[in-house]
């Protein structure tokens, strides 16, 4: 019995039972009933996938399946997971059953939102599980489309300038990455869509992977924050609400490195070889740009949009690298980040609901206010520059060694530019912390406010644990992500 | 020594205990909880370290490196991984024994000093993060593991620094300390980089084969290294944070300002010294340099500052430096031919932890007496607080290099190391030596003798100029004292250890034997320089001072705000990068990058507009448009056809 | 002798143009029923003109006209009915007034 | 000269121009007068080809039964009936342009297309024919679009009323 496809099948239970759910209490009960059983579900198949590969299963694909839904285009819904999708399972799942306890006490509109919220996990879900091109790309719109009601009507600020900004420059990287699929598809004259087998046929020309690899790396890039089409990302996490900019950051920014990985590389890899070096120079400018726009900003949301291109940025720059320890550091880095900037925006979320601004130069003294968000916050700044012990120390020091070893002066010198985001990252980050924690409170409405109630402190618990227990025993993921990343680069 | 995990594993349990059920327990509680874990530590590595040296020497007439546990912590693919463990050293054994006493002083200690501050538990909590990963960072079993412990390193101490997080200046400071370092340890960890790239290991001692392969980078990736080092060491230009991270609370200073973490550098320039001096001495000789030049400018600086704080702060930075200096006059690995630098600089570090701690205690003790960290609020405290005046005199004798105090022979053995290597190295260090004796008496003077603040106050009162009765200075609780006179006993003692019998350049056993020339030269030099405090200020500023400061009003006034290095670097960080390059990024962002999207979108919209009135429900339009097109087609089709 | 088919088609073709041209351009209600009916006449030329020329033997074109000339009627009462009530309630049968139905 | 041909050029010549002034007259009821003209021009060239019947049927529900109806039209709209406003010149000349053109088009294409339209016999047809033919159910017989027309015409007659009807 394949498990995976209960993958899609518990959002879409749960979508049934909130559309029938009559009040808050019934629709919270689904939420927590349907992130749970997600979440088991991806620990258990996290642990069943690791059982099988040491019992020395070493397809490429495990849990393998397809069922073809339209003959005449090839377009089946095969699915499987490698050690990558099954990490980024699970960071889903961890976001998934976060976000619902971030937005606990969400108004109005409870059971509408969290409609949403389910497609829009469904579409990520799916999207992880595919294996069709078609498929994959069907369960990326899916996750896309939500996003642009969550940000209007659920947000704060310039919401629906924010939601349509971001929703169009998505679409506009769907567009090109539909172009890149259908090139893919038809350049290498196969009769099936799924990737595996069009990756093992190697059959698309040079000049046509010429074409289409920019066209699916920007697509993919675009949701990957890579500069220069990352504007979408400063004001749709801005304004949308706490849970969607924890999803959003967390979970659909990693869909577009997921994809860079496996569609534009795996499937276009002679391209992939001569053209990155045009997006290894985007994507270092990605990771310092973004570092040092991130000082200069006051809003906490922009500080860690942008702080998020940096990140993902590393991501995209650790995959064009091409070496095993690059790749498996960018996964890491995929799910450090995700776990950490879901962390960030839930505490950001938290602490606006309290002060009502996210202006860093009108808050001061939090420290005192409300010790337990504070003391998260501080944890999530250390975790996000860097500190051992943290999921972002693992991350980036397995980009950087990986990186490193690419044997030539372009690569190194662009290594060692990235490299200088980790001073940067922690100058934001300090200056951040010293802003609005440390100090006296110098606003008098601000000390009343009470701290985290427990829905929030669960949601603040769980993700610590999380980016801790990623940056104290890396080991285990790494050799997760290690198998898959193995068997991509050996194609490219 | 299956043990020694507990030197590590007790520090994290107190820290996680502390800082999960901190807010729990008493204050009492939590200190006591956390100075006994720490007693435990102090005693657990004192038998390593005695259990080691007593295992004897191998068949090389060396003590071999053991270590207890290894393990892969990331495999990092392509033959590299980072491993965890606990490698013991002669010199990490030593560091085991100076991080774990001084700690213990300071936890002592802080039971006195702190008590009844808000967040008692949280700096135990902290106090006990950065011992372990000081720890941590000595027992390395490789420079991966090394720079992990280091990073915590770095952010314990922000933690400590800006303890009082309420204070404005202590905020700066802890991030000024951190930045500044993490600076440092991006130069370190490009110089990791580079050393696992091509010696394909992280190990402090790779292959042969692998070092003879990486023979041309290994001189840059050492220099770079040693930036990291200099960063936590505070050389020059890379001190600016440690004086201003006096901010913190003074016992967390004399931990990690004086004794620990500031040593961190000289500590990895002396683990890799067998690389330095078979594969860069050139490296070496820039590090003597620097380290030079970073010494004299720390006395000067440190000769009128008034804060007494901040005149420690400097004289750290300059000791500091005499250490990288004897590492850096180091030609080769025989102690008796050019490696005398090495043992030098160790024992240097071993005796500096103490009375420097010694010296940051008492200070923190004065500053708890009179409530400022200003000199003019001190004189003629030796009458108040009579152990106190007696443990920093100790103190300061041992810095200034008198004998019997340990100070004396490892700074003449420092002294030694640099006339071996070139006579001027060593008449300049000599002379930073009596510079030394000088501001160390100066401060001394201005603290315990002269007019007494608080009697020229009492006596304005007693007259009615002012209203409050001031504070009397008040000899510190046992729990303050007690680390003082144990510290300066320590400082009395420790001149005799027989050092070079444990830890020498090559790890053959080396006896120390006093250079008579060196020796009588540097205490004459001492002496004068204590004598000319003594002139200049035993009865607080005599009219030659006064004098003196007239003339030189300019140079002081520099030096004074030490050379204006902070501001330089501000002028850097805030109008250079943060106005020039920062905000140009972030207005390029919003008003080119983004703008260009909804320039676009603009566009777009415009487009719309534009074809908009084709759809405007006019019949006629539509009907004008349809049979053009039908014309239209049926034309491309006649040409068609 | 009897008159050529294209003649009779190119006068149909002409009238048929001259109403598409009063379809376009004219702005008052009757004037473009007026157009319509004689693009409607055009169209029953042909049918006739070309039954009689090329299949004399049947009927269709015969028939066609015939029917065409019925829904003309038909077509014109309905609209004219329209066109009256329209103005009943604008005042106006200027095309330009009746906007309501756009949006 | 064919004194048919000569006939045939006066219709077509009066056609025309009657048809132009219908679509450009700004009084809509000399534009219905003209339309008239054309109407019977049309009726006159059903009977240049002997179709006497369709011929007198577009005179008498043409330009009988329409055409009253909209001088009926134009008598109840009244003051409506002027077409004040011309079209903007741009449309003008767009309507201009397409109409030319495609008359020109079509004129060119009815010259270059062979409709082997020589099968002319001046016979024209028998009431009774054309009786037996819309009333009859074989092939080519037209019972049912006669009997649809009829329904239509009904129809149209009720919804005009209904639509004209006041409130």
């Amino acid at each position: 019995m394949n498990i995976l496809p209960v993958f899609i099948i518990i959002p879409i239970a749960m979508l049934l039972a909130l559309w029938c759910s009559r009040n808050i209490r019934q629709t919270r009960a689904v939420m927590v009933t349907g992130s749970t059983l997600l979440l088991i579900l991806s620990v258990y198949l996290t642990i069943d996938f690791i059982q099988l590969r040491n019992a020395g299963e070493s397809a490429d694909m495990l849990y393998t399946a397809s069922w073809s839904w339209y003959e005449p285009l090839n377009i089946a819904f095969s699915i499987g997971v490698d050690g990558i999708s099954v990490a980024m399972l699970l960071l889903s799942s961890i976001i998934v059953f976060t976000g619902t306890f971030a937005s606990w006490r969400l108004q109005p509109m409870t059971k509408e939102f969290f409609l949403w919220y389910t497609l829009l996990s469904l579409g990520v879900y799916g999207f992880f599980i595919s294996t069709d091109l078609f498929t994959m790309f069907m369960f990326y719109e899916t996750a896309l489309i939500p996003m642009y009601l969550l940000i209007g009507v659920w947000g704060s600020g310039r919401k629906e300038y924010s939601a349509m900004k971001l929703t169009l420059m998505l679409m506009g990287g769907s567009a090109f990455l539909l172009m890149g699929i259908l090139g893919i598809y038809f350049g290498s004259g196969a009769t099936t869509m799924n990737i595996h087998e069009i990756a093992a046929m190697n059959a698309i020309p040079t000049n046509i992977q010429y074409i289409f690899f920019p066209l699916t790396f920007i697509g993919f890039g675009v949701l990957g924050a890579l500069f220069p089409f990352h504007t979408w990302s400063p004001d749709g996490h801005a304004c949308a609400p706490t849970s969607v900019s924890m999803l959003h950051a967390g979970v659909l920014m990693k869909l577009g490195g997921y994809g860079c990985f496996r569609i534009a590389m795996y499937l276009l890899p002679q391209a992939a070889n001569d053209l990155a070096w045009i997006f290894i120079i985007l994507t270092t400018i990605s990771v310092v740009y973004g570092a040092l726009s991130a000082v200069s900003q006051t809003d906490l949301k922009y500080i860690n949009a942008y702080s998020s291109v940096s990140h993902c940025g590393l991501v995209l720059f650790a995959i064009l690298m091409m070496t095993k320890t690059a790749c498996t550091g960018a996964i890491l880095q995929m799910l450090s980040h995700g776990l950490m900037t879901a962390l960030f925006f839930a505490l950001i979320g938290m602490i606006y609901g309290r002060t009502h601004t996210r202006d860093i130069r009108k808050m001061r003294g939090l420290m005192k206010i409300m010790p337990f968000l504070a003391v998260g916050y501080v944890i999530a700044g250390l975790a996000n520059l860097g500190l051992p012990g943290f999921s972002g120390f693992v991350a980036e020091m397995t980009i950087f060694v990986g990186a490193f070893s690419v044997n030539d002066t372009f690569h190194r010198a662009v290594t060692i530019i990235a490299c200088t985001s980790i001073v940067i990252t922690a100058v934001y980050i300090l200056r951040v912390v010293g802003r609005i924690l440390y100090g006296e409170p110098d606003n008098d409405e601000f000390k009343k406010l009470s701290d985290a109630t427990w829905d929030e402190k669960f949601t603040v618990i769980c993700l610590v644990v999380c980016v801790a227990a990623l940056g104290i025993a890396p080991m285990w993921v790494s050799d997760l992500v290690g198998s898959g990343v193995g068997s991509i680069l050996s194609n490219i | 020594m299956e043990y020694s995990i507990l030197i590590l594993a007790l520090p994290l349990l107190g820290f996680l205990t502390l800082a999960l059920a901190g807010n729990r327990m008493s204050h009492r509680a939590a200190g006591i909880t956390g100075t006994l874990l720490l007693l435990a530590v102090t005693a657990i590595s004192y038998f390593t370290a005695a259990d080691y040296f007593m295992a004897g020497r191998d068949m090389n007439g060396v003590f071999a490196e053991t270590v207890p546990y290894n393990f892969k912590w990331l495999p990092l693919g392509e033959g590299l991984s980072i491993d965890m463990g606990i490698s013991l050293t002669p010199i990490s054994a030593m560091m085991l024994v100076v991080i774990t006493t001084v700690s213990l002083m300071v936890h002592i200690y802080s039971l006195g000093y702190m008590k009844g501050e808000r967040g008692f538990q949280r700096y135990y909590a902290f106090l006990s993060l950065f011992t372990f990963s000081m720890l941590g960072l000595v027992v390395a079993t490789n420079i991966f593991q090394m720079y992990i412990f280091w990073e915590l390193v770095g952010v314990s101490s922000y933690l400590l620094i800006g303890f009082y997080y309420t204070k404005p200046e202590a905020i700066a400071a802890s991030k000024k300390a951190f930045i500044v370092t993490r600076f440092a340890d991006l130069f370190f960890l490009i110089g990791i980089l580079i050393y696992g790239y091509y010696t394909g290991t992280f190990s402090f001692t790779p292959s042969e084969a692998a070092l003879t392969g990486a023979a041309t980078v290994l001189p840059t990736a050492l220099l770079l290294m040693f930036i990291g080092g200099a960063g936590k060491s505070a050389m020059f230009p890379l001190h600016i944070w440690l004086p201003d991270a006096m901010e913190g609370p003074t016992p967390v200073s004399a931990l990690i300002h004086a004794a620990t973490m500031v040593v961190a550098g000289v500590f990895l320039v002396a683990r890799l010294f067998n690389l330095f001096i078979d594969y860069a001495p050139e490296t070496l000789h820039i590090i003597a340099y620097a380290g030079a030049f970073t010494a004299l400018y720390a006395a000067v600086v440190a000769c009128v500052q008034t804060d007494i704080k901040r005149v420690l702060a400097f004289s750290t930075i300059s000791q500091i430096s005499f250490m990288m200096v004897a590492l850096g006059v180091c030609t080769g690995s025989d102690p008796h031919a050019g490696g005398l630098g090495y043992m030098a600089s160790m024992f240097h570090l071993f005796t500096h932890a103490m009375f420097k701690g010694l010296l940051f205690l008492g200070a923190g003790a004065i500053i708890h007496a009179v409530h400022s960290n200003e000199k003019c609020r001190m004189g003629g405290l030796r009458k108040y607080m009579p152990i106190t005046h007696i443990t920093f005199l100790i103190a300061c004798l041992a810095i200034a290099g008198i004998p019997p105090f340990s100070g004396f022979f490892s700074k003449d053995e420092i002294l030694a190391a640099c006339y071996e290597f070139s006579l001027p190295m060593g008449i300049f260090m000599s002379l930073i030596a009596a510079l030394t004796a000088f501001y160390m008496f100066r401060l001394y003077y201005l603290i315990f003798w002269g007019k007494s603040y608080y009697e020229t106050e009492l006596a304005r009162y007693r007259a009615g100029e002012i209203e409050a009765e001031p504070h009397k200075p008040h000899e510190a609780p046992l729990t303050m004292t007690l680390p003082l006179i144990i510290l300066a006993a320590i400082t009395c003692l420790a001149g005799f250890i027989p050092f070079g019998e444990f830890i020498s350049s090559n790890g053959e056993a080396y006896t120390i034997h006093l250079n008579t020339k060196v020796a009588v030269t540097s205490i004459m030099l001492a002496l004068a320089g204590i004598a000319l405090a003594t002139a200049m200020y035993i009865k607080g500023e005599s009219r030659i001072t006064v004098a003196i400061n007239r003339t030189l009003r300019k140079p002081i006034e520099a030096a004074y705000h030490r050379f204006y290095m902070d501001e330089a670097w501000l002028f850097v960080t805030k109008k250079i990068i943060f106005n020039c390059i920062s905000r140009p990024i972030a207005w390029f962002d919003r008003n080119v990058i983004d703008a260009t999207f909804d320039k676009l979108a603009k566009i777009t919209h415009k487009c719309g507009t534009f074809v908009r009135p084709l759809q405007d429900g006019n019949v006629q339009s539509y009907s004008i448009f349809f049979l053009s097109g039908a014309l239209l087609i049926i034309l491309i089709l006649l040409y068609l056809i | 002798m009897s008159i050529p088919a294209e003649y009779m088609l190119i006068l149909s073709a002409v009238l048929f143009f001259i109403g598409i041209f009063g379809f376009f351009t004219r702005r008052n209600l009757v004037s473009l029923l007026i157009s319509t009916e004689l693009m409607l006449n055009a169209v029953d030329i042909n049918f006739a003109v070309f039954n009689a020329y090329c299949r004399p033997e049947s009927l269709e074109g015969y028939v066609f006209s015939l029917f065409g000339i019925g829904v003309a009627a038909a077509e014109t009462a309905v609209a004219i009915a329209i066109i009256i009530n329209v103005y009943r309630n604008f005042h106006s049968i200027h095309i330009k007034r009746l906007r309501d139905l756009k949006h | 000269m064919d004194i048919n041909l000569i006939i045939f050029s006066g219709l077509a010549i009066v056609m025309i121009v009657a048809a132009i002034f219908a679509v450009t007259s700004s009084k809509i009821m000399r534009a219905t007068t003209n339309l008239l003209f054309v109407l019977f021009g049309t009726a006159g060239l059903y009977f240049f080809l002997h179709y006497t019947f369709l011929g007198a049927v577009q005179i008498t529900v043409y330009a009988g039964g329409i055409v009253v109806l909209f001088i009926f039209a134009v008598l109840l709209i009244g003051k409506g009936s002027v077409d004040v406003t011309q079209t903007s010149l741009r449309r003008y000349l767009a309507g201009m342009a397409t109409a030319l053109t495609g008359m020109i088009l079509t004129i060119y294409l009815i010259g270059n297309t062979d409709f082997a339209s020589d099968k002319f016999n001046g016979e024209g047809v028998a009431i009774k024919e054309l009786g037996m033919a819309l009333m009859g159910t074989d092939k080519y017989n037209y019972i049912l679009p006669f009997e649809v027309m009829s329904v239509l015409l009904l129809a149209c007659t009720v919804g005009a009323i209904m639509i004209a009807r006041k409130k």
